[in-house]
């Protein structure tokens, strides 16, 4: 009956694990998937990402020279980041806050 | 009364309903209560009941099958309710979302309030969305009492 | 006369903030038992007043009455104790008032409420006659069941009733709905019940279960002080010592069938109460 | 006299089961009689994706049909493809596969026994385990950029590598959760009060388990032998291990095999870590599979089972997957009456359901 | 390709599975793939790691002998088909009626495709 009481007073003791989350927050690892970005300053817009996005959650447009993901459709695999030509999609380890409304990450090159 | 919506804030009872999701968001929502996380810090208790809480967690892109349960758990929710969507799937179905069972994501069903992205997201992230969900919440009761004093 | 009201009200006021402090720290500590931070101590009160300010959903015209009769039963037989009256009498409003509870579970069409209240009955069924057994040990002791006697006697009540006050401390783990006896409605959320007896009703009427549950808990605790009525300081001691015991109790055992709990009290609870009895011949 | 009974929806939404499964309990008094689990909530039908996807694609559609265990998912899809473009992939690679999903089985084992805990009531164990749990995931998210769901699978290797200061790490974070596990294993297999909920309950005899089809450790618990990583994939053919057999075939006996199988994990995780070659992780895949193929590999849950028609395209014909709950189901319609209303959490969790696994 | 297959017809089916079972297999699962005009099912078993499977092809509307009488576990299987690819089975030992994982407003039988798959081989 008394297994778990070494356990129950050594946690009783012990300063709890929990980690106060909103005041101290933990510096994600380097290089965890957190949200996907472009630098659209050398973006071609060849569209091989889109292609390749399991989720279809990008969108180039090579007239309006735009490069566009929708963070709610996108499943942060990364292979965007693997397979652009020009290496312009970054992963941030920074995970995307959320939010009320659901909002799109459009970029236009000017 | 500034009591009851003060204690609105500080203890948001949250009701967990998966329609359809690769449970890997549900592990992440049990795991909120884990001691690393600890959400009984802002008075959230995972109540299993709808007629409890106040605030009901979807997770998974909801299907045929499970949008009348869903409907009917929101149904059940005593008012002032909020509703949180967790991950890409609730949101907009995420990689489900050309399946022939799946509509894509919950709004087709319910209000959402507050959307968690990420596949799965992070218990902080989760965590925010909560307490997003229910500071809404308060102000939606807030701006309902000032249109029935008008 | 005024006297007595003037404690009357301050009990009523008092006791609920004092149940409600206890049962924060009661969250509080098996928090850090499970090495995690715990809720603030205030929790159970912003809990109350958050479900008061909820739409109530009434399921049946009776549920609301059934629960006021708990919670008017409840204050009477905790004022009825502070005024130190008959005690045969305040076990029996007790009584009255978890009946009513159960009449309120029964009253839905439910089935886990509908099990959940079988369960309660079954858990009235355990602690009743230990409840009785005591009287009769004070009786006994004292010669007439009222509080005030136990009060006037020289010597704590512990030395002579000490098994007594253990199958005492089977019926606050009942009563407070911890691990090992908590299959009726108990506050951890994954029970397979959902919330048992409690699962229909909803705000408003939840609050006025909790608050209900405050006295219940002051005065359980009330006659655990009884056991040490001389100095009052050491049975408020003792009190708090047996409910920090139920805390780890609480965190040391699974939750066990109704079968197991019904031959444990029976057999344990009330086996001490005659040997204890046997002793005072 | 049937009016005695009740049926007892044992809901869609309900505490404890974390996903949504309909058991309806025609109870007589607090004894279940029979049970009539009804599926299909979280059925999303992605096997016909493949018209849509090509397979390189897929493999992140196929992980996420479970998120307990989705690598094994994405690693039986990669071999098949890859066994079918008849690819040979470098040893290190295999080695790391191995480490990976022996990580995963630790954190799904330690997910269940938690809930396990929680089924019966005993919110402290589930509190502990699920803290030694965190480690775990605090290393896949080092190693492999996400918590739960490890894409680090491609047809032809891996995307991501462990380098030997992450590899050191790995090991001591191993250490660490074997320390904290030797606290906690005494609880889970001599507790008055958790032997009091779990043996005797859900007895299953080896000879119905076999007749049932039960694969994995639930079917280990019942005295099978079946350990589909004797098959030899990756590199389980250079480690040595035996797989764990119990023989009393209840909910304890399930109990103590995914109890030993979190320390087996430790054991040949420090074995391949120990056993790594170096070299590079993947091989670049031209064209297209064709032909069919079949695979088989070793869950948390049990033995799951991959059939894959490719026709050349760069789109796969059929995808055929049959996962370990959806062999170990008939359990609850043949364990379950008989039990006690308090016993049916304990059984349902007892074989490790993951319907979005038997649903996909 | 996929090694020890025997090729049947539908009306050996039960006696075969039978033969299996006497031989001390588990049935692993069953697998059906449209073949565009009718469908064919593989029956896989399994004995100390060693595979075994019966190759079948019937049409889209023929009925096809339940192995729920032998194996028990099959009618979960079977089920999952007449959902999937809407084929009939004879005497079902669970029959959940089409309603076993799909509802009715998601279209009956989504994996068959009635009209006539014209795949051409090479990029698509």
């Amino acid at each position: 009956m008394f297994r778990m009481l070494g356990n129950i007073i050594r946690n009783l003791f012990s300063k709890p694990a929990t980690r106060r989350y909103p005041h101290t927050k933990r510096e994600p690892f380097e290089n965890a998937r957190g949200c996907i970005d472009v630098d659209i300053s050398n973006c071609i817009f060849c569209g091989i990402c889109q292609k390749k996005c399991p989720a279809d959650a990008i969108k180039v447009s090579k007239d309006g020279k735009s490069w566009e993901i929708d963070p709610y459709k996108c499943i942060i695999c990364n292979v965007c980041t693997e397979t652009c030509p020009k290496k312009c999609i970054l992963s941030s380890p920074e995970y995307k806050a959320p939010e009320y409304q659901k909002s799109v990450n459009r970029r236009i090159k000017e | 009364m500034g009591i009851i919506n003060k204690s609105r804030v500080k203890s948001p009872w949250v009701v967990h309903f998966d329609c359809g999701s690769c449970n890997a968001c549900d592990i992440e929502i049990l795991a909120c209560l884990t001691p690393i996380y600890d959400v009984e810090r802002f008075g959230i208790v995972n109540v299993g009941n709808p007629k409890h809480a106040d605030v009901l967690v979807v997770s998974g892109a909801v299907n045929n099958r499970n949008k009348r349960v869903l409907k009917n758990v929101y149904d059940q929710m005593p008012d002032p309710k909020a509703v949180v969507a967790i991950g890409a799937c609730a949101a907009t179905g995420g990689v489900f979302r050309e399946c022939y069972n799946v509509l894509e994501g919950v709004d087709k069903v319910i209000p959402v309030d507050v959307y968690v992205p990420g596949c799965c997201p992070k218990p902080e992230a989760i965590i925010d969305g909560i307490i997003k969900a229910v500071e809404k919440m308060n102000q939606r009761v807030d701006s309902e009492k000032k249109e029935k004093k008008e | 006369m005024v006297q007595t009201l003037a404690a009357v009200i301050l009990i009523i006021i008092a006791a609920p903030i004092v149940g409600g402090i206890l049962s924060g720290i009661d969250r509080i500590i098996t928090a850090r038992m499970q090495n995690r931070v715990g809720p603030p101590i205030l929790q159970p009160f912003y809990d109350f007043f958050k479900l008061i300010g909820k739409e109530s959903i009434i399921v049946n015209r009776f549920q609301m009455l059934y629960v006021l009769a708990y919670l008017a039963l409840m204050i009477t037989s905790l004022v009825l104790f502070v005024l130190k009256q008959d005690l045969l009498m305040i076990i029996f409003i007790m009584a009255f008032g978890g009946v009513s509870l159960i009449l309120g579970g029964l009253s839905v069409q439910s089935p886990y409420s509908r099990i959940g209240s079988h369960r309660e009955i079954l858990q009235m069924l355990a602690y009743e006659p230990v409840l009785i057994f005591m009287v009769v040990g004070i009786y006994l002791q004292t010669g007439s069941f009222t509080v005030q006697s136990v009060l006037d006697m020289n010597e704590p009540l512990l030395y002579s009733l000490p098994l007594i006050f253990i199958a005492l401390l089977y019926v606050l783990t009942i009563k407070l709905r911890k691990s090992p006896f908590d299959f009726s409605t108990s506050h951890h959320g994954h029970q397979e019940l959902i919330k048992g007896m409690l699962t229909e009703f909803s705000g408003p009427q939840l609050a006025l279960i909790e608050l209900a549950h405050w006295y219940e808990l002051v005065l359980i605790l009330g006659f655990i002080v009884l056991f040490w009525a001389t100095n009052i300081y050491i049975g408020i001691a003792i009190a708090l010592l047996s409910f920090v015991l139920e805390m780890f109790i609480d965190n040391i055992s699974a939750r066990m069938t109704w079968k197991w709990m019904i031959w444990v009290t029976w057999s344990l609870g009330i086996g001490l109460c005659i040997a204890n009895i046997a002793l005072l011949y | 006299m049937p009016d005695r009974r009740t049926i007892i929806p044992f809901g869609p939404q309900h505490p404890v089961l974390p996903e949504p499964i309909q058991l309806r309990l025609v109870v007589e008094d607090e004894r279940v009689i029979e049970a009539i689990p009804s599926v299909g909530y979280v059925h999303r039908g992605l096997e016909k994706l493949i018209e849509t996807k090509d397979y390189n694609q897929m493999i992140f559609v196929v992980e996420r049909i479970c998120g307990i265990c989705s690598f094994m998912h994405a690693l039986t899809f990669c071999q098949a493809i890859e066994s079918l473009m008849d690819v040979e992939i470098p040893p290190r690679a295999k080695y790391l596969r191995v480490i990976w999903s022996e990580l995963h089985r630790v954190h799904s084992h330690l997910l269940w026994l938690g809930l396990m805990a929680d089924s019966f009531g005993f919110e402290s164990l589930f509190m502990q385990i699920w803290k030694t749990r965190e480690k775990i995931l605090d290393v896949l998210e080092k190693t492999s950029g996400n918590r739960v769901i490890i894409s680090t699978n491609i047809v032809g290797g891996l995307r991501r590598d462990i380098e030997d200061d992450m590899m050191k790490h790995v090991l001591n974070v191993v250490g660490e959760c074997k320390r904290e596990m030797d606290r906690v294993k005494k609880v889970f297999t001599h507790d008055y009060t958790v032997k009091h909920r779990t043996v005797g309950v859900g007895v299953l005899s080896k000879g119905k388990a076999y007749e049932l089809g039960i694969v994995g450790p639930t079917g280990r618990g019942s005295g099978l032998e079946q350990d589909s990583r004797t098959l030899g994939y990756a590199a389980y053919d250079q480690l040595d291990f035996t797989p764990i057999v119990e023989t009393d075939g209840d909910c304890y006996a399930r109990m103590v095999v995914r109890l030993r199988e979190v320390f087996q994990s430790f054991d040949l995780i420090e074995q391949a870590v120990s056993k790594i070659p170096k070299g590079e992780i993947s091989i670049p895949v031209k064209g297209n599979p064709d032909g069919e193929a079949i695979e088989r590999v070793e869950q948390p849950r049990g033995e799951v089972f991959y059939y894959i028609k490719a026709n050349g395209t760069k789109n796969l014909e059929r995808l055929r997957v049959r996962t370990p709950t959806f062999a170990n189901v008939p359990v609850l319609l043949a364990a379950m009456p008989g039990a006690q209303l308090a016993d049916v959490p304990v059984i349902t969790l007892s074989i490790d359901p993951c319907i979005s696994c038997t649903e996909r | 390709m996929i090694e020890n297959v025997t090729e049947i017809r539908k009306e050996e089916l039960t006696d075969e599975v039978q033969k299996i079972k006497d031989g001390g297999y588990r049935l692993v699962t069953a697998s059906c793939v449209d073949m565009g005009p009718e469908f064919m099912i593989y029956y896989h078993f399994d004995k100390d790691n060693t595979m075994r499977h019966l190759k079948m092809t019937c049409g889209k509307q023929e009925e096809i002998p339940s192995i729920s009488g032998v194996y028990f576990a099959g009618a979960l299987v079977e089920n999952e088909m007449k959902d999937l690819f809407g084929i009939k089975f004879k005497d079902l030992a669970v029959d959940y009626g089409g309603k076993f994982l799909i509802t009715g407003d998601a279209g009956t039988a989504p994996f068959a495709s009635n009209v006539e798959q014209t795949q051409e081989k090479g990029e698509m």
